[in-house]
């Protein structure tokens, strides 16, 4: 039965996917098309754009997406403990204790050290605050 | 302190430097010359008794039947609550004048705005670029003799 | 028409797809689109897992790969990727060389699954998965299941250790001194004012 | 009685197609991402490999298990690798094979 | 061109179909957020509670990708106008000018005696409905609106012209 | 980065209670809309105020042409052609006002030395499809028909027939009019 | 091949952009989300104001001062007129003073309305937004009834004011004195005191009193930075100094003195403030003339004058020189919001483009004045 | 419905596997368009109800001319999308823009399969349902991420950064407040997880008031759904006073009609499951137990299910009119160092209370106290 299920997920994609298309397709043969050169420009509050906007980005994204990742693995293995917990127990309660506190440990010295911090060097901002 | 005593401070610091005091207008003006500006207004900023913390206001005049531009300085004194115009002469034809945007960081746009209307330079501004217009604009608007131009980028104006 | 040959179907959809879209993260210049082919990969592999009755492992596929890795993978380009470094291949010896290898990796693995004598079990009805695995992990893998938290901490402290030296804000390279404060956790008991007095 | 139209084998042919395609990738790749994401690549089929043996012999579920623990270590790695390829931009604006001894050796 | 567009012949049908086309045309017409002087501020209190131009399914976008109405609400500048142009540019077809305040229809207070004032939006984009005032009072504003819906109706979308 | 522990709940707690705060003021709208405060334009119509600036009306019979509207207009927006007709009465030919370009600012009333001569009217719904429309002519033209009601009647032609005058034309304010008044 | 430093990028925001206000562009040097350096270009409304002024005679260009800033016309009206009649030397009479007064403060409450909804919409609570607006309709209804426009009242003249007030406008005036102090309730509970609100502008572009000094900031905002300074204390004109009121300033409630959310709490006060004041007016009205006598055609004596009133959005002066002419030679106006923008450049190295939007709004810059 | 046919299926069991099949896979395709169809008119519906809820929160009156109390304005809306001209930037990369509002809508949409609309309807009733849902939206982070880089606009670029950095970093609590409730029917299957909910009058026994800790849980879940699917006060993604559009700033269209969707379907989504895990699904209140034809029943439970998400929605919808927005960094810092560290303390605490009380909620406490 498992595999029809998924396979009705399946079904569910294609199904979304042609709807997508076809209604594409429907605009496709409705709607106009006048493209010029100034239409097809980028949009950047009526101004021409300035330089290129696929630069390196900033670096806090991917310490927020390293420390999602690693997250998501830890509850991903919370699942089948959560659905098998109440069979199993105490056992099961302390074998997952352990595991949530080393992560936690983790996350600690994360937080501690600031990284979940958008701006970090507040350091300066201290001293300039204590001037005042 | 009453303008008069301004401009008898101001007088006595800088001697010769001090063209001219006018009483009729309000507020009293001072007319200077032009390459004291930054260290009258540096003093009138400094100096307790005096006080001018702030620039109100700065502009340009064209006087183009006696062929000289003014550049116009309102100061005014929050704790004094005293006010006092500074008047500097320039040449029309090569107006120039020292910034004072180092005492009163917000003389800046103010500067720019007159560089931008009449052409006063303001010499070691930081950037004298004009503000109101487009960059590729012709000419000083609001001088006396200005021109209005009859066709800008693609249209009529 | 049969359930195998359904199976039969989605496999070999699955493995066009899988196969076509490495091709792709393998073959793009641009390397944020090899990125953005690689989605398409994950996504067939986790259809595979799921046609083989791994449901909970197809369903994590897709949570954490393409829900996190290739997160980071993608992150990972755009931080290090410049609009004018567009040649991203070797010359053109390597890329005969890599092909080269490639095909004979593929020669070989092809030969040691068509030789081998697989004693196969034959087909397992498919059976919900999560519970064995939850049993699984509290018993025979506790261990691996406790490392696990030890090596995802561990490696979580790693890069962040090496990621943070790199971090500086703008104030630092900004050419204006700012006065004005950010509220980032600074916040002199920002709210504890919260529902005071109201008005005057 | 139906017959699987599919083997074990087709399984593991599939495998080892995405993971040559792995290997040619990492081969040929200058970007380190790219290269990264050739090992992705092979990881992957690995894991293909792991389920499809929890499927076909009898192991149980270990395969999966192990497929799992897999995935874990994989993100794992990218998370350093990318930390690495990162800290290693930073300091010398490229993450190009090439030039970068640093990552090679 | 779009495929069908313009190609149908005239038959009940389709001008049926048309006038659908063209009822939905009239009955979404998202504004883009883009005001430059005090019409601008009539046109707010426009979309506010008291006038409710949502009434009308008139909301206002902030991108030109997704807005059918530009209501050029105040004075262009030459300065701006550049940028007017190069937004109205941006908006994807079929796309209407609302010309709001004398500002926008002439130059207005700034007609005779001003070097840096456009002398009325439609020296550099089309026009669609004029609305006159200084500013117009929101429920002129809406009649332009209804002026233009109008107008939308009489228009042919696939039928030929 | 330690957090002071209390502060940390108290935070917690001063945010949630704010914004429960704010969430009764908005849900007293949501189960009670103040629906009233929208007029449903076209149905419900305000009438506007006694003094309200809607569009220009003159009316021409009483107008005297003396012109100073025109003058007054800081923008220009009316356009007015006089000529003196046998009684040596001044006759506003041509008087066009340009609503595209009136700023309603009311000058021209009150300059207006004839009561109820110049005058707002409470319209103000008169968009159109062009700039050509938004100009109402109110001039007598060359001929005096007397017998018509003058007040709104369209002459879409007027300025064109308005030929050569016998007299000198008083023009409304041009350029050279008003150097002379600015000296 | 040009090479940039690609960890910067350059944003363009505005001219068209939700929360700029008008059409100001701020050319925005980033770091991702942190803002290392603004650069605000204006001029996008330059509409040439002062050059008008000096095309037209004194009376033609009042309407041009509504186009000021026009969400405080009248204050704008008041500014010039007071300007005029300062080289004039007229005496102006009791009522119009009077009535100077009420437009003068109800319109700066409906300027505040719009400072407080605006910024309310740029921190994404759009709610309040048309709350300020609902009220300012009902004080556009009382400047309808005055005066016949909405916006560009063009009322307040040379000498008085245009007309008398008709029928029925103190008692609609009273009915709103008494319907607007629970409104202000209303949206302090729903936005001033919200936490995610306060978080957003506590401690956020502070502006220090040296600062705002330096760069002439006026208003508001310079009281929020805890300066008590409002000219119609310092300078009082018309009849302010018979009248009671209480000038806010800034006291660091949520975080440091001069930050944004003080600048927003200012405008808040203000609004009751002016309430008051309304109310103290229409109690001393008194029967007279609306307008003094002025000549037709208004020959203003040669003379040089700088007049500055305390408008909604700070200081707004007018430098007057006359030749004795019916034109001005020179009117140039000092723009409150002029001075305060020119600040913004200080204010936002090493913030965030959420708090650039803040800082924008919190410092309720309006564009024509600014272009003029 | 679905199990009808199922049922069917099973009586035609002695017929030849192709036919079964094949009328195996017809089933799911129609009930896909079905649930295809329901979810368009849901999305139209919700934009309608969204302007209306905005319109009674704001004193006004919201889209009521199209149609009959405008309800055909979704249609209008829709028709005119479908009619606009599409522009694909010159400067984008076309693939991505092409293919990302594809992923978006599949996404959003495929998560529609494991939901539980009544004891017989459903489409699959999958064993890993909570999780199958999680990590199908979780790809919506990807699409975005597409759309934003392929539109190589700054504001996209900005917004999609802002999205996926959002979107994932509060799936964390997500995941741990689900993990709370999950435990103590101990299933990922929906519709077990909905009938371990019944009984206590169809409402005590609902998850949420099983133990404080589920409780706390909830609202946990609840502020991290918000942000999940971008709405204010987390709404900085699409930010219009910021970022203008956010990451849909360049799509017109259809293709922007279909983020719109797609963002109104994971309201749904997300409205589900806490309908499903904290509210007892489609557990009929008080009269659960009543005997009543099964037709009855269904549609009831139906119409019960479809209340309580659209009751959920109706919250977001006054809280997305009533707050004003979360800064990004402050965003973040609510989630890592408020609600994921709550969130895990909380699943410690459930988890304890159900070991201590062997999984019994309050209402099993109490009544059990109160029988003896
Ligand atoms: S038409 Fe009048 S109100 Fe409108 S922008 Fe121009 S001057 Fe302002
Ligand atoms: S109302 Fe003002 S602008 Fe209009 S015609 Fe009269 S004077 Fe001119
Ligand atoms: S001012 Fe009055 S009387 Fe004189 S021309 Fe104008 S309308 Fe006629």
């Amino acid at each position: 039965m498992m595999m029809i299920n998924f396979s009705s997920a399946f079904i569910f994609i294609v199904v979304g996917v042609v709807f997508v298309a076809v209604t594409l397709l429907i605009a496709r043969l409705v709607r106009p098309a006048e493209p010029n050169v100034v239409k097809m420009s980028n949009y950047e509050c009526g101004e021409d754009p300035i330089g290129y906007s696929w630069i390196t980005f900033n670096i806090r994204f991917y310490i927020i997406a390293l420390i999602f990742v690693i997250f998501d693995v830890e509850v991903v293995f919370l699942f089948p403990w959560a659905v098998v917990f109440k069979s199993i127990g105490w056992i099961a309660f302390w074998d997952v204790l352990i595991f949530i506190v080393i992560l936690l440990f983790g996350f600690a010295y994360v937080w501690n050290m600031g990284d979940l911090d958008w701006i970090k060097d507040l350091g300066n901002l201290k001293e300039s605050e204590d001037k005042q | 302190m009453d303008a008069k005593q301004i401009y008898q401070t101001l007088s006595e610091k800088f001697t010769g430097r001090i063209k001219q005091f006018q009483e009729n207008t309000h507020p009293a003006s001072v007319v200077v010359e032009s390459d004291a500006i930054v260290d009258i207004c540096s003093f009138l900023k400094r100096e307790t008794e005096l006080e001018f913390t702030s620039m109100i206001s700065l502009s340009g005049v064209d006087l183009k039947d006696q062929g000289k531009m003014l550049v116009i300085y309102h100061l005014g004194s929050i704790r004094h609550k005293h006010k006092i115009a500074l008047k500097v002469e320039l040449d029309r034809n090569n107006p120039h004048v020292p910034t004072v945007e180092k005492v009163w960081p917000g003389a800046n746009w103010y500067e720019r705005e007159a560089y931008d209307l009449y052409g006063i330079v303001f010499d070691n501004h930081s950037d004298l670029r004009r503000i109101l217009l487009p960059d590729d604009w012709e000419g000083w608007p609001m001088r006396k003799d200005y021109v209005y131009p009859k066709r800008y980028h693609t249209w009529d104006v | 028409m049969n359930p195998y040959a359904l199976e039969a179907a989605f496999f070999y959809l699955f493995s066009a797809m899988i196969i076509g879209s490495a091709l792709l993260v393998v073959l793009f210049r641009n390397i944020v689109r090899s990125a953005f082919a690689l989605f398409f990969t994950l996504f067939g592999v986790a259809g595979i897992y799921v046609l083989l009755g791994a449901d909970f492992v197809g369903v994590t596929q897709v949570l954490i790969y393409i829900g996190g890795v290739l997160i980071l993978i993608v992150f990972g380009v755009m931080l290090t990727h410049r609009s004018y470094s567009v040649d991203m291949f070797n010359r053109l010896g390597t890329l005969v060389m890599g092909a080269v290898s490639a095909i004979v990796t593929f020669t070989i693995i092809y030969y040691a699954v068509r030789r081998a004598p697989w004693y196969s079990v034959g087909y397992k009805p498919a059976l919900p998965t999560t519970q064995p695995i939850g049993k699984e992990l509290l018993t025979t893998y506790l261990l691996p299941f406790e490392l696990v938290s030890v090596l995802l901490v561990l490696a979580m402290i790693g890069a962040a250790y090496l990621i943070r030296s790199e971090v500086t804000t703008a104030r630092e390279r900004s050419p204006i001194t700012k006065t004005g404060d950010n509220d980032s956790g600074l916040t002199p008991e920002v709210s504890s004012t919260g529902v005071k007095e109201r008005g005057k | 009685m139906l017959v699987s139209y599919l083997s074990i084998s087709d399984y593991l042919i599939l495998s080892g197609l995405l993971f040559s395609i792995g290997v040619f990738g990492v081969l040929t790749r200058k970007n380190a991402i790219a290269v990264l994401m050739g090992v992705e690549l092979m990881l992957n089929a690995a894991n293909i490999n792991l389920v499809v043996f929890s499927r076909y012999a009898e192991t149980g579920l270990n395969g999966q298990i192990f497929a799992l623990f897999s995935i874990v270590i994989a993100a794992a790695e990218v998370a350093v690798a990318l930390a690495i390829v990162i800290a290693v931009y930073k300091t010398t604006k490229t993450i190009d094979l090439d030039k970068e001894d640093t990552l090679k050796g | 061109m779009g495929v069908l567009e313009d190609r149908l012949p005239e038959n009940i049908l389709f001008t049926t179909v048309d006038k659908f086309l063209n009822w939905s045309k009239k009955s979404s017409l998202w504004y883009m957020l883009f005001a430059t002087a005090c019409c601008g501020i009539e046109l707010m209190q426009t979309g506010a509670s008291r006038y409710d131009l949502d009434r009308f399914g008139a909301v206002f976008r902030a991108t030109p990708r997704q807005s059918d109405l530009m209501i050029v609400a105040g004075t262009i500048t030459h300065k701006m106008a550049d940028r007017v142009k190069k937004l109205y540019a941006q908006m994807p077809s079929p796309k209407y000018v609302i010309a709001m305040g004398s500002c926008a229809n002439t130059g207005g207070p700034f007609y005779k005696d001003s070097y840096a004032v456009l002398k009325g939006v439609d020296r550099i984009i089309p026009v669609d409905v004029y609305v006159p005032g200084c500013p117009p009072k929101p429920e002129a504003l809406i009649e332009g609106i209804m002026k233009l819906q109008e107008r939308i109706m009489e228009k042919k979308t696939l039928v030929k012209k | 980065m330690t957090e002071n522990s209390k502060g940390y709940f108290k935070k917690m707690l001063d945010a949630v209670k704010s914004v429960f705060t704010g969430l009764g003021v908005t849900i007293g709208y949501g189960v009670s809309p103040g629906r009233e405060v929208t007029q449903q334009y076209p149905e419900v119509k305000r009438e506007p105020y006694d003094r309200f600036r809607g569009k220009l009306f003159v009316d021409i019979n009483i107008c005297t042409g003396c012109t100073a509207c025109a003058r007054i207009c800081p923008v220009d927006a009316i356009v007015l052609k006089t000529v003196r007709d046998e009684n040596k009465k001044l006759r506003p030919v041509v008087f066009d006002i340009d609503n595209a370009r009136c700023i309603y600012c009311g000058l021209c009333v009150e300059a207006c030395p004839v009561d109820n001569c110049l005058y707002f009217r409470k319209e103000y719904e008169f968009s159109s499809y062009s700039k050509d429309e938004l100009i109402s002519h109110f001039g007598l033209g060359e001929l005096p028909q007397p017998d018509k009601p003058a007040a709104d009647r369209p002459s879409p032609d007027m300025p064109a027939q308005a030929g050569p005058a016998k007299d000198q034309p008083v023009q409304g304010k041009t350029d050279e009019t008003r150097k002379e008044e600015g000296k | 091949m040009a090479v940039v430093d690609e960890r910067f990028m350059d944003l363009n925001m505005g001219p068209q952009h939700p929360s700029t206000h008008g059409v100001l562009r701020l050319l925005i040097k980033t770091d991702g989300e942190v803002v290392s350096r603004v650069t605000p270009y204006i001029g996008y409304l330059h509409r040439a104001l002062e050059k008008i002024a000096e095309r037209l005679t004194y009376p033609q260009f009042t309407p041009f001062t509504d186009r000021l800033d026009y969400l405080a016309s009248m204050n704008c009206n008041l500014a010039y007129a007071l300007t005029v009649e300062k080289l004039l030397n007229i005496e102006i009479p009791r009522r119009a003073q009077i009535l100077r007064v009420i437009m003068a403060e109800l319109n700066r409450i409906s300027s505040h309305l719009i400072a407080f909804g605006s910024l309310s919409s740029d921190m994404g609570a759009f709610t309040p937004f048309l709350f300020g607006i609902r009220e300012r309709e009902f004080i556009n209804d009382l400047f309808e009834m005055v005066c016949g426009a909405r916006l560009t009242y063009n009322y307040i003249r040379i000498g008085g004011v245009a007309q008398d007030i008709p029928d029925g406008f103190i008692d609609k005036t009273k009915e709103f004195l008494d319907y607007f102090p629970p409104k202000i309730k209303e949206y302090n509970d729903l936005l001033s005191y919200n936490a995610i609100f306060i978080k957003r502008l506590a401690n956020i572009a502070v502006i220090s009193p040296e600062d705002a000094l330096d760069y002439g900031v006026t208003g508001p905002n310079l009281r929020a930075s805890g300066i008590k300074w409002d000219l119609r204390r310092e300078e009082p004109y018309l009849m302010y100094n018979e009248l009671d009121f209480d000038i806010p300033v800034g006291r660091g409630e949520m975080g440091r003195v001069g930050d944004a959310w003080d600048r927003y709490m200012m405008r808040i006060y203000e609004m009751e403030q002016s309430a008051k004041i309304v109310r103290q007016c229409i109690d001393m009205f008194q029967q007279g003339d609306h307008i003094a006598k002025v000549p037709k055609v208004l020959k203003v004596p040669a003379g040089e004058v700088y007049v500055r009133a305390e408008n909604p959005r700070g200081e707004l002066g007018f430098y007057l020189i006359s030749d004795g002419s019916t034109k001005p030679y020179r009117l140039k106006i000092r723009a409150p919001s002029f001075a305060n923008l020119s600040i913004v450049p200080k204010l936002s190295g090493g913030v965030m483009i959420a708090d650039l939007v803040a800082i924008i709004g919190s410092l309720d810059i309006i564009l024509p004045e600014i272009d003029r | 419905m679905i199990e009808l046919i199922n049922n069917i299926i099973g009586n035609i069991h002695s017929s030849t596997p192709m036919i079964r099949w094949l009328v195996y896979v017809m089933v799911i395709v129609i009930s896909s368009v079905i649930v295809l169809s329901f979810a368009l008119l849901y999305e139209g519906f919700a934009t309608y109800a969204e302007r209306k809820v905005a319109g009674d929160i704001q004193a006004r009156i919201g889209p009521n001319r199209v149609g009959p109390y405008g309800l055909l304005q979704f249609v209008a809306d829709g028709v005119k999308l479908l009619l606009k001209e599409d522009i694909i930037p010159f400067y984008a990369d076309k693939w991505l823009f092409i293919i990302a509002p594809y992923i978006v809508f599949t996404a959003s949409f495929a998560a529609f399969v494991p939901l539980s609309y009544s004891d017989h309807v459903y489409v699959a009733n999958m064993n890993v349902g909570v999780l199958y849902i999680i990590a199908v939206s979780s790809v919506v982070s990807m699409a975005i991420l597409m759309g934003a880089w392929g539109s190589n606009n700054k504001w996209s670029l900005f917004g999609g950064m802002r999205a996926v950095a959002q979107i994932v970093s509060y799936e964390i609590p997500i995941i741990l407040s689900l993990l709370a409730a999950i435990i103590i029917p101990s299933s990922l299957d929906m519709k077990d997880i909905i009938l371990y909910q019944s009984g206590g009058l169809g409402i005590f026994r609902w998850i949420i008031f099983n133990n404080p800790f589920t409780l706390l849980a909830f609202f946990i879940y609840f502020t991290a759904a918000i942000a999940e699917v971008n709405r204010t006060p987390f709404d900085i993604p699409e930010a219009e006073s910021e970022l203008v559009a956010g990451y849909h700033t360049e799509y017109t269209g259809m293709r922007f009609a279909f983020f719109f969707m797609a963002e109104y379907g994971d309201m749904f989504i997300v409205s589900a499951i806490a309908a499903t895990l904290f509210f007892g699904g489609w557990q009929i209140p008080f009269i659960n137990g009543v005997a009543m034809p099964l037709w009855l029943r269904e549609t009831l439970q139906v119409v019960v299910f479809l209340t309580k998400i659209f009751v959920l929605i109706y919250v977001m919808m006054w809280i997305r009119w009533t707050l004003p927005r979360l800064r990004v960094d402050q965003l973040m810092e609510l989630c890592w160092k408020y609600l994921t560290p709550i969130a895990f303390f909380d699943l410690i605490g459930a988890s304890v209370w159900v070991l201590l009380f062997n999984g019994k909620g309050v209402y099993d406490i109490l009544s059990a106290l109160f029988v003896h």
